[in-house]
């Protein structure tokens, strides 16, 4: 037994968390795991095939409930831990946040800031395909860059895996449930697609935490994390490093103005 | 067989009444006169009502089969659909996809009393019974009618409840809930299940109708069984979400059976078979 | 669409706020000023209201250019809603850039109730350039695309 | 049943012919990582390579969204025009799986198993379905436990197993088979009616009994297990949207002005605003109630309603699903639980 699965049991054995969300081994790679009783937590793994972003769960009352739980987390869900927080969907004192360090040692975090602290001394590097792809579409024409799009979200069948699978995606009604006036088509066109991948970018704007989960989920292998992933360069780019979440509810007297005229 | 299940009739709109606030009835008529003559339902049972450009919603047949020559609905707008059926006009063109669904067993009902109980928006699927009722009187008991509303405003069909109220072979009980009442009120104050247990009808060879929110219907089952009601003697219609009307789309089911298909209308003996899912 | 580029008359849709420059419009009118006649124009209460999603129905049905024009910086009737929407323009015109969309059809501007002759100028420059550009089809085209696959028409 | 030999190398040829006499053709086609059904217009385009499609063919005759009838409004009147049935074009799939082909079965029952639904039954009339039976398969795989098989010819009009390099086993089950096989009948020889395809077929295990489910399920509405299976579903529609045999759909208007038209699109239980009502009652409001939903649908109110199971055991959901709720396992659970 390894130090998660032992830390885990104990917590759930002192009866200090319900509910312990985790990874375990799934058919092909690994899966979200939900631990209640001590025996549930040998089934517990970490490793850099976790890729769901668990933080997802973390604005589901019915899964989280009322009590106090544990979330073993990565990089990525730390970092939507703390973009949450921000946005005051957290109840920090029902939770405690654990990982898991490169020598299988388990880390409780005491406070945010020491969340904050690892998890920005622990950046994972950037996947090397998608820079290659950003680049590629870069250098792209209008005319290509627009063939290029059309074809992949043309494919989109709405499934909405994306909007699911991305903690931040939390609206309790999202703007294509919104009928009066029906914003965007609810069935799949290459127009009504582009516009539900644009309305989700541009809600995501300066919120993105770039865990991939979107893209990740998408069971055709869309393209779609190049999108927020170019919307968070790009914002990185005008607007510098924003410390409190939406660059979009706040502005900069002296942001650029050369495209207007 | 190669009907398109999905083409509404035309129909022009004769009549617009407006109830109550936000409330509204559209009166209409099948502009196509072979369909109009073709045409029957039985009360209990529901269409799909559209406004070109918005979409479809489904309520009750509000007007009673026993009267000829129009179809009646009752709704409130809420959403996108009714909203839109909110804005046509008297002349104006809309659709309408039906009778679907199952009715109730009127004829079975054949010289028992009838203890009609309602909640707010939910009496016009109730109105259309009452006309079939009182259109063939004689064959029936006592009819009891309680009827409930938010506030004095929030009552529909006012003027029938006038007529009701004056005609002496209909007990009519109105009530508001509390703070709903205005200075000139005759009727009951309070919820209708606790005025349904202070008019206590008498349970034998009776038959109980109800039909409201969710909410009232779950405190009027008790009141009734207190008051002797058997459950084969109570019935109710269920309105869960639907899209198609006719069975395929898959959202109206409770269990296996369908509220488009096999329902809407279901006896408490039904629905104690059925998971809690409505 | 070529042959028909001499005869193309661009449909732009203006975008403005009410304070500044359709108060500015209005100024054009009254100052007698000619200008193209290739605009209509939707009133806002401020450009922080205009959504971006406005902007992309525009283009989804059938118009060829988009300005979006407000108060200068600073003289905003709500003190910032022109500071919040130069924000998101910056951010939304990267990303339709990088979709391949042609944000040289929409134009920006900020036009002040006394600038009835910048009103007229933008107007026209921005026919101007539209009209160089040629009508925009491609993206209203793309709602259709699935149905007529599925149809074979 | 009438049984054929053709020799490997003349499928192409047979394809060309089917290419060139019918309007649309849809085979498998590698896309990025991913395999889906797309329209050919030629042999070379087909996917042999992969096990299943990521999507399920059931689009071929339920689109994801298709037109019930567009309207035009005249000052107060209103026409309606419906779509005729010619414009659907004569379908024929090339190297459907039988887990796909199977799928229609269920699909037809749901929309004939009452008011019969026109619009799916044009489409389907003139859908003629190419199965290619699996010598492999993966672990989603289950098409053994509810019935099917990589071999079985249900909803299939030809069926064409592929026995050794050489030669392949081909099938003709109904009169629309017989027509794609006359389109080339220099390819076919008759069969050795001793061939014995099953000696090649993928070995699937058999898990569980569809009958085992079911059993179950007509007592388990409030079992823990829906909250447990559920707890990592996330409310998307991949599962749905994949799936052979899931009609569920919503129906949509698109207006432009005084015209429009008014549609249907896929839609899923999964989602919740599903159900929801008007007035904020939702029936089914939590994931596990809609996981509830899900399952008992394909394997208790289909089975007794309209007679067939909702699942053909291809594992489409599983593999598509961002958390991996993997069906199998989680039916061997519940079939496991009703051995208790």
């Amino acid at each position: 037994m390894n130090k998660l699965n032992e830390k885990a049991a104990a917590l759930l054995q002192e009866g200090t968390v319900k509910l312990i969300i985790g990874y375990e081994q799934g058919t092909e790679k690994p899966r979200p795991l939900f631990c209640t009783v001590p025996e549930d937590a040998s089934r517990l793994i970490f490793n850099d095939q976790c890729k769901n972003n668990l933080a997802v769960y973390l604005t589901k009352k019915e899964i989280i409930g009322d009590e106090k739980i544990a979330v073993i987390a990565t990089y990525y869900v730390m970092k939507s831990i703390v973009q949450l927080d921000k946005e005051n969907q957290i109840n920090k004192d029902n939770l405690i946040v654990l990982t898991v360090d490169s020598d299988g040692e388990v880390i409780e975090f005491n406070d945010y800031q020491e969340m904050e602290k690892y998890a920005d001394e622990h950046v994972p590097a950037p996947d090397p395909k998608v820079v290659a792809m950003l680049e590629k579409i870069d250098n792209m024409s209008r005319e290509e860059r627009w063939a290029y799009w059309k074809s992949e979200l043309t494919k989109c069948i709405r499934c909405y895996a994306c909007r699911a699978a991305c903690p931040l995606c939390y609206c309790n009604r999202c703007i294509t449930e919104v009928n009066c006036p029906q914003w965007i088509d609810p069935w799949p066109t290459p127009l009504s697609n582009m516009e539900w991948q644009i309305n989700r970018v541009m809600h995501m704007s300066g919120r993105c935490v770039g865990c991939g989960a979107c893209a990740e989920a998408c069971p055709l292998d869309l393209p779609i994390g190049l999108l927020t992933k170019k919307m968070a360069m790009d914002i990185n780019a005008e607007f510098g490093s924003s410390d409190d979440g939406n660059v979009l509810s706040t502005f900069n007297p002296s942001d650029k103005e050369n495209f207007i005229h | 067989m190669n009907e398109n299940i999905y083409l509404p009739y035309i129909m022009v709109i004769d009549k617009i009444t407006v109830e109550a606030p936000g409330v509204k009835t559209i009166r209409m008529r099948f502009q196509n006169e072979e369909d109009a003559k073709a045409f029957t339902f039985r009360a209990g049972q529901f269409a799909e009502y559209s406004a070109f450009g918005e979409g479809e919603c489904t309520f009750c047949i509000a007007s009673s089969p026993t009267r000829n020559g129009y179809v009646e609905c009752t709704f409130r707008h809420a959403g996108r659909v009714t909203s839109g059926l909110d804005r046509l006009e008297e002349g104006a063109t809309m659709g309408f996809r039906g009778p679907l669904g199952n009715s109730f067993p009127i004829e079975d009902w054949k010289g028992k009393d009838l203890v009609f109980v309602a909640g707010g928006i939910a009496l016009p699927p109730m109105r259309c019974v009452i006309w079939n009722v009182l259109d063939r009187r004689e064959d029936f008991g006592n009819v009891t009618i309680v009827y409930g509303a938010k506030s004095v405003n929030d009552l529909v069909y006012k003027d029938e409840l006038k007529e009701w109220n004056e005609r002496p072979d209909v007990n009519l009980v109105t009530t508001v809930d509390p703070g709903g009442e205005t200075p000139d009120w005759k009727g009951e104050v309070g919820f209708v299940p606790s005025v349904l247990e202070k008019v206590a009808p008498k349970s034998e060879n009776t038959i109980a109708i109800v039909c409201g929110p969710p909410i009232m219907i779950k405190f009027t089952f008790p009141v009734l069984q207190k008051l002797g009601f058997a459950d084969d003697c109570i019935y109710t219609t269920l309105e869960n979400r639907m899209k198609c009307g006719v069975g395929k789309c898959g959202r109206c089911n409770v269990g296996k059976m369908y509220v488009c298909k096999d329902g809407p209308v279901f006896s408490k003996v039904q629905l104690n078979e059925l998971p809690p899912e409505f | 669409m070529e042959e028909s580029n001499d005869k193309f008359e661009p449909r732009i849709l203006a975008f403005v706020c009410n304070w500044c420059t359709y108060a500015g419009a209005d100024l054009t009118g009254t100052s007698r000023i000619k200008y193209a006649t290739n605009v209509e124009i939707v009133r806002f209460p401020c450009t922080g209201r205009i959504d971006f999603m406005l902007l992309l129905k525009a283009f989804a049905n059938g118009v060829d250019g988009i300005i979006v024009s407000g108060c200068h910086p600073n003289d905003c009737h709500y003190t910032s809603g022109n500071f919040h929407a130069r924000r998101r323009w910056i951010v939304f015109r990267d990303m339709l850039n990088f979709l391949g969309i042609d944000v040289r059809r929409i134009r920006f501007s900020w036009v002040s109730a006394a600038e009835g002759a910048k009103w007229a100028e933008l107007v026209n420059e921005t026919v101007n350039q539209i009209r160089e550009l040629g009508p925009y089809t491609e993206y209203q085209k793309a709602a259709k695309y699935l149905e007529e696959a599925n149809n074979h028409e | 049943m009438e049984r054929f030999i053709i020799q490997t190398n003349q499928l192409n040829s047979w394809l060309k012919k089917i290419i060139e006499s019918v309007p649309r053709v849809l085979a498998p086609v590698n896309d990025g990582t991913k395999t889906e059904f797309r329209q050919i217009k030629t042999v070379d385009e087909v996917a042999y390579d992969t096990l299943t499609t990521t999507s399920s063919v059931k689009a071929a005759a339920f689109p994801e969204s298709e037109t019930l009838f567009s309207y035009r409004k005249e000052g107060k009147n209103t026409e309606l025009t419906q779509v005729s049935p010619e414009a659907y074009p004569e379908t024929v799939v090339w190297r459907a799986r039988p887990c796909d082909a199977i799928g229609f079965a269920p699909l037809s029952g749901i929309f004939n198993w009452d008011y019969k639904d026109s619009l799916y039954n044009a489409r389907h009339a003139k859908l003629t379905v190419i199965a290619f039976s699996c010598n492999t398969c993966d672990d989603y795989c289950f098409c053994t436990s509810v019935d099917g098989g990589p071999g079985s010819t249900k909803g299939s009009d030809i069926l064409v197993t592929q026995l050794n390099k050489e030669e392949a086993l081909v099938e003709i089950l109904t009169e629309k088979g017989t027509k794609m096989k006359d389109l080339c009948p220099d390819c076919f020889k008759e069969a050795d009616q001793n061939i014995d395809k099953e000696s090649v077929l993928a070995k699937i295990p058999v898990k569980f009994s569809k009958e085992q489910v079911h059993d179950f399920l007509s007592k388990a509405f409030d079992s823990p297990v829906w909250k447990q299976q559920s707890a990592r579903c996330l409310g998307c529609g991949a599962c749905a949207y994949v799936c052979p045999t899931c009609a569920c759909f919503d129906i949509q208007e698109e207006a432009h002005g005084s015209r429009g038209r008014r549609l249907r699109c896929w839609d899923s239980c999964g989602f919740s605003m599903f159900t929801l009502q008007t007035s904020g009652n939702n029936p089914r409001p939590t994931q596990a109630t809609r996981w509830r939903q899900r399952i008992l649908h394909k394997f208790s109110y289909m089975p007794d309603r309209i007679g067939e199971y909702g699942c053909t055991g291809c594992g489409r959901c599983s593999r598509a699903c961002p958390v991996d709720m993997n069906i199998k396992e989680h039916l061997i659970s519940i079939a496991s639980i009703s051995h208790e």
